[in-house]
């Protein structure tokens, strides 16, 4: 071994390209080794602190992304069901005059734009930005169905949507409890650090869920539970840590809201009920209790298990409440460490691609607009032009500005419903999909229905997604090449809020472009791309992404993007060596001191050189060093109680107790207005106008505001108390609630739906149809409980990872996991075809796997799936060679109805089925 | 001389096939060639443990014992390899093997199940390092380029270690020390120990290997 | 602690066990799925309760009294099979530890190399030593001069096609057991790749004539083969052919010797291709035990013919004159048939008008 | 032409001619003037001829659009067509994999480049088969001596081509690329004779 020799061609230069894995929210560093244009291996990423070099199946197979033949390569047009290859400019100019004609017709919001949590920060925010030019909110993506809820309940919880700790941090948790995830399969880099933490600190590991996982095996303690009844077991918890008075009393006292009303709804939840309703032993709950309370600070994850549901916001709310009491957020080891899904679908989030808000969480409040339009430099006039039918008053107009969109879990029931259901001007005829699968919302039966109305559907993406299979359609349908990630750069977040710059590793395949140049080609054919990219450098026709990332910085005040830049970033990426691999903090070079990928908030300019923040909420640390309190979001009272923290506050605050947020106001009376400097105070009174007070730390374009909380060792956002009861919610304390098919019809009447209400454009009928499915009897007829779930090889609507051959081979079919007894019972072998049919119209035809995995009436199946549909093999309908290697019936062929109703989250977790031979 | 051993923490091992994607993934092993694969016992029950296998390059192997061309060769470093050149794709090394390693592109035996192969350890075969040759036939040569095994490189909750069997092994008791638990390397006693009653003792009686 | 365990699955009598797998075949495919009798499947068979609970996994909780490296269980002995899930399709890859492999090693390095050198070996020394003994055996009449016919063309063209084939099966077969030992040293690794390749297309492409004459020799034969008391005689009289012996015990078309070479050959030669034929199917009705059990079959089986087969040739054309010409040109003579086939004989010689009488069977033989 | 001292013999000439037509209807589906040229093909004598005279003849018997939908289903189709015509495909099963790294690599060498409106990789069958022909009659500069052709073709051609020409010798629905199949395979057969004789 002494003369090496390198595995590649030897003649040729060698290229080191740094990348992020493009599957999961861990973002593993990605190493490639180039030679000419050709991604010849891949390499561990060994600096990432993060990953430290290793990856999962999906990760190490990353390098097909750009090799495999499977991928769309030129655009094409559907005509008359056949394929055909159209030029770019021909297929810019047809698609374009066909959403024109749809927008003059019928209004810009008859387009539905839906957008991809895989895709950079940048192209987020481009396509949010893109559809505000186009007029229209309905723009949204993968959150939506991924993690709407856990953003809502925290953020209503404690201040912001994301993940308060991170990965690495779990290494010193001293107790770790899984709810409703199995980052074995969905998250397995993670592990790596969950189980560090246990062995480290031998923590005990608890794992929730009603499925024997993966993650399971590691357990210490597992609680099979009856799938939908998390919030009678978290209650049933608490309801021990009460009894025992293992909560952290001061805590509470100093830094939380309202939880003796949570206390009152506890006291229902004696541990014989929960055991009733849930199934839990009422024993190992108690254990559970103890464990978390002895073992401080214990961290809570969940994941989908928690968030999938017709109650996830309230599912989310009932974990953090149960965090807060025992007074684990906010500390290094312990907090709510919610495992975001895609590998961007935290930072998609915060680009607020999404149906309620503009960028960075603003809403879509008048205030939030002008904010944007301040940062865009267009006038708010304008942009309030763009919305609604043309000859519609501005009244009308400034509504539609301001209403939630219809979101991506329903958007053929824009399609398909009637004129008076629908609170906008016309259906949706036009759709298109930047990165999003096609069998990956519930209820695909309607989901085809609504599919074959569509007069328009355009598919942006690297590989033909089940939209494009869709064989309802024969006309009207576009597919254009987009890269991925590997062939563009740009920068991405991970779950913990670090935020990692990702190279182009070699250039779009084919004719393929990056998102950038279609979103470009696209606007300037729609007619608004002088406006979107005024500040914005384009190259060619491709826009730059560093510019893109500077307006970000600009106006992404609220979750603190103002401090990193793309400098900062791509240095965090070359220096990922110097970074402590728990704390994740450098320790020597340039970068000493910042917490690796500048995890948000990160404040002020970035010559301020904010570290980030690697915990949120943390009081132990000065706010110039990653410090935090709870957000005060809220207002600073509520029936006479205040809302402020009380004797609590970040280390080096000058104010030694709650504050509100920092507006002018705020800092005329603390007398800290004097601190601003001329040139800021010009920009708040640009901004503010004549009522100067108003203006927040968080429209403050000239950053003076923040800096001079800051200054003060103050947090900008204020210094508040999290609230346990959130008021502004439909259920302000967490309710269990049965799912909408539930295998206890018996509980209903006391544990009901929530009522019929309409938001999002749309009616909402959980109660209806619980009520419905209670009184046809639906449970008898189909006794199983179904619920889904994830495959560690393949992602998402698995379009990707099917087509991937080192991947597809790992699984090659699709199938449901059923109890054994269950299968002696139906005469069913391990291996054999069955029938799985849902009570609203969808069943599939997979195989058993017969296994302890599921409990008893539990059946399991992976979504990843499509090609079959209702039995039939549809392999043959592919064009020659372009079928994935493995093909399967998609799960959501058989979900049904049911939506939170906080975010329309839809229920994939739960519902009622049928088992049969076939 | 280093002693190059696999040792799969099973207490680790959480099926996600990266090490089995990651080996396909340098060596582009068409499909159906396993290297490597992860085995779950007792799937969907309290005692399951997950167990990445590939070849273990054992000590005196039985597969070379077997090979009737004798086209295995053990490197300095215990890297057990095969000339493909040699191999007349015959199967025995696939019975004699304890763990299943070696693999064949053909299920029939008329004119042979083409050419055996096998986790090289990352290290090639007989051809100049890193040769085209060499890369078209083992995939390519990391132990030359003075890497360690992918696999093992890239596995997510570093289960699955590659390196010097005393490192390995120092390592593993360590972390069995300091959690508290552990359930043996597993298939170690089956490929490397050679004084217990268990171990294969390749050709004793013909005295070659 | 101890993980899946299974008992191996071809523990016990390997021949059972191939018994057991043929037969598994043959139910395999001609039964319908024998499930289908079991419960009524019907999914309307009503609710199922679901059925949540709890685990406290010992297994994975830390042993306080775990304290030194040198305690930590490294080589832990896994004896049995253990077989777990594997989510590729390839079954067989579920097995974890197959300690068959060991048994199977031992028998093709040690076992089947001994046994072949001992069983051949002993055969062709105890040739040399009764042809030393015994010399050849000749017509003690001496050659008659008038043949008689004794095998038809498609007779002679079945047994030199399985003669052949299985000549070649024989040393190709060999080649590959022993040519390790015997041939690398001599020609190198590169040239005994070559030879053992072509030895094995060869060995595979044999065998189907092999069959086919068996097969056919096995109908035309049959009937001449079926064991009668003439063979009991036969045997007493170890054929008559110990030195000195003049007296040729009555026989028939064949005699047990030959019958036992017949059904040698018919029924090894069969289980000889069918283990042969599911070895060129590696793994298409069975897992590695079994393969390694048809293989262990095949192995013994080709020692133990191989060496009828030496002694058969030995006597056919060495051993015993005029012998050779009942295969090489389908006659015999007379005298040579009357005195090694007298019953056969009987009924093939010319009709004659005087039979003489018959010398009583004396116990002692006479010395010539 | 060529500027090369040697003069090009008119034998070279057919060849590249060769290598052209094959490249050019394979690089694009050919549209119809192109096809009502190859339409008028006759051939001549000999195997080759034939060859060239069925193309002729099926191009004479097809029509422009028809060939295009055939070109699109064979070679573009939805994620990919039936056929993928790449060098590193046929080698490794992957697009753009260390085949491509060579050709690349070569082309430097040879001071040839992908034109940047050519969105496919240069491990393309028609970009190897015109480079062929650039090599042999030197239309781009100086032609390139027959081991410097024997070279290309050994290391980019001989290894994948035939059996990419076989595949598409074998296509139903195209008697066209069919046509062409053939004399790729023929042509690369013949080629692969001649530079054994060097
Ligand atoms: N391999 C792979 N990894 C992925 C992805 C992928 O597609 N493939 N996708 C990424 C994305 S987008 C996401 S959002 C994450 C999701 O990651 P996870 O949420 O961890 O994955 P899931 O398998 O959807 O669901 C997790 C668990 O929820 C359990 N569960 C079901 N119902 C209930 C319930 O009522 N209560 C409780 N407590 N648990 C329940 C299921 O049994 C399952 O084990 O994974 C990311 N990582
Ligand atoms: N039954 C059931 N259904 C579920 C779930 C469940 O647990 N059960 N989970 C839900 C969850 S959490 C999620 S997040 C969704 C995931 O579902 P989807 O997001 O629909 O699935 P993906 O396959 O990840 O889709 C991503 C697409 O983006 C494309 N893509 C990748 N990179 C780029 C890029 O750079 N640009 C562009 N334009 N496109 C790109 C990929 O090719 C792929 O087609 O599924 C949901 N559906
Ligand atoms: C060169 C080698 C061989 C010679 C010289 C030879 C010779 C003979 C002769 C002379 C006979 C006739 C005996 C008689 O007339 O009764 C015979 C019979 C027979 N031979 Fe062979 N044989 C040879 C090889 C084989 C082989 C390889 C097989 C089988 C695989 C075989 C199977 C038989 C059988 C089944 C019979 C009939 C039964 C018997 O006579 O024993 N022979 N052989
Ligand atoms: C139909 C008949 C037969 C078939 C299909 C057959 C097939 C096989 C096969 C597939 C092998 C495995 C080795 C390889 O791949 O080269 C084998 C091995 C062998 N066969 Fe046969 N065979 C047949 C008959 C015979 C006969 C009649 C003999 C006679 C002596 C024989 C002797 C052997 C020997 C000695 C081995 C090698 C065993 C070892 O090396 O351990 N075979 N045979
Ligand atoms: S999918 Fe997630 S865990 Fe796996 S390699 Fe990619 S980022 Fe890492
Ligand atoms: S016997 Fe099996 S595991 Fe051991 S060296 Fe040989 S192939 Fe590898
Ligand atoms: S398959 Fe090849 S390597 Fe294995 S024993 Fe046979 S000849 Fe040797
Ligand atoms: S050592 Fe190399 S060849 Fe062996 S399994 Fe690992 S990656 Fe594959
Ligand atoms: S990569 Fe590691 S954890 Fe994953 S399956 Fe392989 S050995 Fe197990
Ligand atoms: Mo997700």
């Amino acid at each position: 071994t002494e003369a090496k020799a390198d595995a590649l061609v030897a003649t040729e230069e060698k290229q080191l390209k740094k990348g992020i894995c493009t599957h999961c929210s861990v973002g593993c560093t990605v190493v490639g080794e180039i030679q000419n244009g050709v991604w010849v291996q891949q390499e561990p990423g060994w600096d990432s602190p993060i990953s430290q070099g290793t990856h999962c199946a999906k990760g190490a197979s990353v390098r097909e992304l750009t090799k495999g033949e499977r991928r769309v390569k030129y655009p094409l047009k559907l005509v008359d069901g056949e394929w055909q290859r159209i030029s770019w400019d021909q297929a810019i100019e047809e698609v374009g005059d066909r959403l024109l004609r749809i927008r003059s017709e019928l209004g810009p919001d008859s387009v539905f734009w839906l957008g991809s949590a895989k895709f950079s920060n940048e192209t987020a925010y481009l396509l949010r930005k893109f559809a505000a030019f186009w007029g229209t909110n309905n723009v949204d993506h993968q959150a939506r169905i991924c993690h709407s809820t856990t953003v809502a309940g925290v953020a209503n919880t404690w201040g912001y949507g994301a993940m308060t700790n991170s990965y690495n941090d779990i290494q010193n948790s001293k107790c770790l409890v899984i709810i409703g995830g199995n980052p074995a399969e969905a998250h397995p880099v993670a592990m790596q650090h969950m189980l560090r933490g246990k062995e480290r600190n031998r923590a005990p590991f608890i794992v929730i869920d009603p499925r024997f996982t993966r993650t399971a095996a590691h357990a210490t303690e597992y609680v099979r539970i009856r799938p939908g009844t998390d919030i009678p077991v978290v209650w049933g918890i608490l309801w021990h840590i009460f009894e025992n008075g293992w909560e952290d009393k001061q805590y509470i006292a100093q830094r939380v809201f309202g939880m003796d009303e949570v206390r009152a709804e506890v006291a229902k939840w004696t541990p014989d009920v929960v055991e009733e309703v849930s199934g839990a032993p009422a024993e190992q709950l108690r254990l559970v209790a103890e464990q978390m309370a002895k073992n401080r600070p214990s961290t809570l994850i969940w994941c989908m298990g928690a968030t999938q549901k017709t109650v996830g916001t309230a599912n989310v709310r009932a974990f953090s409440i149960l965090q807060l009491a025992l007074g684990n957020i906010g500390v290094q080891g312990g907090g709510a460490n919610i495992y975001r899904g895609h590998c961007n679908v935290q930072g998609a989030t915060d680009m607020g691609l999404d149906v309620t808000s503009l960028p960075s969480y603003y809403g879509l409040t008048e205030g939030a607009w002008k904010h944007w339009s301040r940062v865009w430099d267009v006038s708010y006039d304008a942009m309030m032009d763009r919305f609604g039918l043309a000859d519609m008053p501005r009244e009308e107009k400034k509504k539609l500005m301001e209403l939630k969109g219809i979101p991506t879990t329903r958007w053929f029931d824009g399609v398909l419903a009637e004129d008076d259901e629908l609170d906008q001007p016309n259906q949706i005829r036009g759709m298109v999909v930047l990165g999003h699968g096609g069998n990956t919302v519930t209820r695909m039966p309607d989901m085809l229905k609504g599919m074959e109305k569509l007069d328009t559907l355009v598919v942006i993406d690297p590989h033909p997604t089940t939209f494009a299979a869709v064989r309802q359609r024969r006309n009207g349908t576009y597919i254009l090449p987009s890269c991925t990630q590997f062939e563009t750069d740009g920068s991405r977040v991970c779950s913990n809020r670090s935020i990692q710059w990702s190279q182009k590793f070699v250039e779009p395949i084919f004719e393929s472009k990056d998102d950038y140049t279609i979103l470009y080609k696209l606007a300037v054919k729609l007619g608004f791309a002088e406006d979107l990219f005024k500040h914005i450098k384009v190259e060619g026709e491709r826009p730059l992404p560093e510019d893109i990332t500077r307006e970000i910085n600009r106006g992404a005040l609220s979750t603190g993007y103002t401090g990193s830049s793309p400098e900062r970033l791509k240095l965090h990426m070359v220096y990922q060596h110097t970074f402590d691999r728990i704390t994740m903090q450098a320790t020597s070079g340039p970068l000493k001191g910042e917490y690796y990928g500048l995890p948000w908030p990160c404040w002020g300019y970035p010559e301020w050189r904010h570290p980030g923040s690697p915990v949120l909420y943390d009081t132990s640390k000065h706010v110039m060093e990653g410090g935090g309190t709870f957000r005060a979001r809220f207002g600073v009272e509520r029936d006479g109680q205040t809302l402020l923290a009380e004797g609590s506050f970040s280390r080096g605050s000058e104010i030694e107790d709650g504050y509100p947020e920092f507006t002018m106001a705020v800092l005329k009376k603390l007398g800290w207005d004097r601190d601003l400097t001329p040139g800021e105070l010009a920009v708040i009174q640009q901004i503010g106008g004549p009522d100067i007070d108003k203006v927040s730390w968080d429209t403050d374009l000239s950053l003076g505001i923040m800096r001079v909380a800051i200054k003060h060792g103050c947090l900008p956002y204020g210094n508040a108390k999290a609230r346990a009861v959130a008021w502004n919610l439909p259920d302000p304390v967490p309710i269990h609630r049965e799912p909408i098919y539930t295998s206890r019809p018996d509980l209903v009447s006391k544990y009901p739906a929530i009522e019929n209400r309409r938001d999002f454009r749309l009616p909402h009928l959980n109660r209806g149809v619980q009520e419905a499915a209670v009184q046809a009897d639906v449970r008898t007829k189909f006794p199983f409980v179904y619920t889904s779930g994830r495959l560690v090889e393949y992602e998402g609507g698995g379009e990707e990872t099917r087509s991937n051959r080192w991947l597809a081979e790992l699984q090659q079919t699709m199938f449901v996991e059923l109890n054994n007894r269950d299968a002696d019972e139906l005469g069913v072998a391990d291996g054999d075809w069955v029938w799985v049919s849902g009570p609203e119209e969808g069943r599939a035809k997979v195989k058993a796997l017969v296994t302890e995995r599921v409990g008893r009436g539990v059946i399991f199946m992976p979504f990843h799936f499509s090609g079959f549909w209702q039995g039939e093999d549809l392999r043959s309908a592919y064009p020659a060679g372009t079928d994935p290697h493995v093909l399967g019936e998609p799960a959501n062929g058989i979900t049904t109805y049911g939506y939170d109703p906080v975010t329309f989250m839809q229920e994939t977790k739960v519902t009622l089925c049928r088992v049969e031979r076939a | 001389m280093a002693r190059m051993k696999f040792l799969c923490d099973s207490e680790r091992c959480i099926e996600c096939n990266a090490c089995v994607t990651a080996c396909k993934n340098e060596h582009e092993v068409p499909w159906g060639m396993n290297r490597r694969r992860v085995i779950t016992l007792e799937d969907g029950q309290p005692g399951e443990r997950s167990v990445s296998m590939a070849c273990m390059h054992c000590t005196e192997p039985p597969c070379a014992a077997v090979c009737p061309v004798d086209c295995f060769y053990q490197t300095d470093d215990g890297i057990v390899l095969h000339s493909k050149d040699l191999c007349i794709g015959c199967g025995y090394c696939f019975y004699a093997c304890p763990f299943g390693a070696p693999q064949y592109p053909q299920a029939s035996n008329f004119g042979g199940r083409g050419k055996m192969d096998k986790c090289t350890y990352c290290a090639g075969g007989p051809e100049e390092d890193n040769s085209e040759v060499e890369y078209q036939k083992y995939g390519t040569n990391r132990i030359a380029e003075g890497k360690l095994p992918l696999c093992a490189e890239m596995c997510s909750t570093r289960s699955l270690m590659a390196g010097d069997g005393d490192v390995l092994a120092e390592i593993y008791k360590e972390r069995v020390v300091r959690r508290g638990y552990g359930s043996g390397a597993w298939g170690w006693s089956v490929a490397y120990r050679t004084d217990q009653r268990d171990t294969f003792e390749p050709g004793r009686a013909i005295g070659t290997t | 602690m101890t993980p899946t365990t299974r008992r191996p699955r071809w523990a016990g009598f390997p021949i059972a066990a191939f018994v057991a797998v043929l037969m598994s075949v043959a139910v395999g495919l001609g039964a319908p799925d024998a499930r289908a009798q079991v419960g009524d499947g019907s999914p309307e068979a009503g609710p199922v309760e679901t059925e949540p609970g709890g685990l406290t996994l010992k297994s994975r909780t830390p042993d306080p009294n775990l304290t030194s490296p040198d305690q930590v269980e490294l080589y832990v002995p896994h004896d049995d099979q253990v077989v777990g899930r594997v989510s590729i399709p390839d079954q067989k890859l579920a097995t974890l530890v197959q300690p068959e492999g060991r048994t199977w090693r031992a028998f093709r390095m040690e076992g089947l190399f001994w046994t072949a050198i001992g069983v051949i070996g002993v055969t062709v020394l105890g040739l040399a030593a009764f042809f030393l003994y015994r010399g050849r055996i000749r017509i003690s009449a001496g050659r008659s001069g008038t043949w008689i016919p004794r095998f038809s063309f498609w007779e002679r063209l079945a047994h030199w096609t399985a003669a052949l084939s299985f000549i070649s099966l024989a040393i190709t077969g060999l080649i590959v057991t022993f040519g390790r030992y015997a041939l690398i040293p001599l020609i190198g690794h590169d040239a005994f790749t070559a030879t053992s390749e072509v030895a094995k297309y060869v060995h595979n492409f044999s065998g189907t004539p092999f069959v086919f004459a068996i097969l056919f020799m096995l109908v035309v034969w049959i009937k001449d083969n079926i064991p009668s008391r003439a063979d009991w005689d036969w045997l007493r009289h170890a054929g008559g052919v110990l030195k000195g012996a003049s007296y040729h015990p009555e026989t028939e078309r064949f005699n047990a010797g030959q019958k036992g070479i017949f059904w040698a050959v018919v029924l090894g030669g069969l289980a000889m291709s069918v283990t042969g034929y599911l070895m060129l199917a590696p793994f298409a009705v069975t897992g590695v035990g079994g393969m390694q059990i048809f293989h262990v079959v095949h192995g013994l089986l080709a020692v133990l013919l191989t060496a009828i087969i030496i002694a058969h040739i030995y006597i056919g054309t060495l051993g015993m004159e005029g012998a050779f010409d009942a295969m090489g040109r389908g006659e015999v003579d007379e005298n040579w048939a009357k005195e090694h086939h007298r019953g056969w004989y009987e009924t093939k010689r010319p009709p004659r008008v005087y039979q003489p009488p018959r010398t009583p069977p004396g116990e002692v033989s006479p010395a010539e | 032409m060529s500027e090369g001292v040697v003069a090009l013999t008119e034998a070279d000439a057919n060849r590249a001619r060769v290598y052209m037509l094959l490249a050019a209807v394979l690089a694009q589906p050919p549209n119809k003037d192109l096809l009502s040229r190859i339409g008028r093909l006759n051939g001549g004598d000999g195997d080759l001829g034939a060859a060239i005279g069925a193309v002729g003849r099926t191009a004479a018997e097809a029509d422009a659009d028809q060939v295009r939908r055939q070109f699109d289903r064979l070679f573009i189709g939805l994620s990919r067509g039936e056929l993928v015509p790449y060098a590193s495909y046929y080698r490794t099963g992957f697009l753009q994999d260390r085949p491509l790294i060579a050709v690349r690599a070569d082309l430097k060498r040879l001071g040839l480049a992908r034109v940047r409106s050519v969105p496919e990789p240069e491990d393309h069958i028609a970009a190897l088969l015109e480079t062929m022909a650039v090599l042999i009659d030197g239309r781009f500069g100086t032609r390139a001596d027959e081991l410097e052709q024997l070279r290309f073709f050994d290391t980019h051609l001989a290894p994948w081509a035939p059996r990419f020409f076989t595949d598409l010798s074998a296509v139903s629905g195209s008697p066209f690329y069919a046509a062409v199949g053939a004399l790729g395979s023929l042509l690369l057969e013949i080629e692969a004779e001649a530079f054994a004789l060097l």
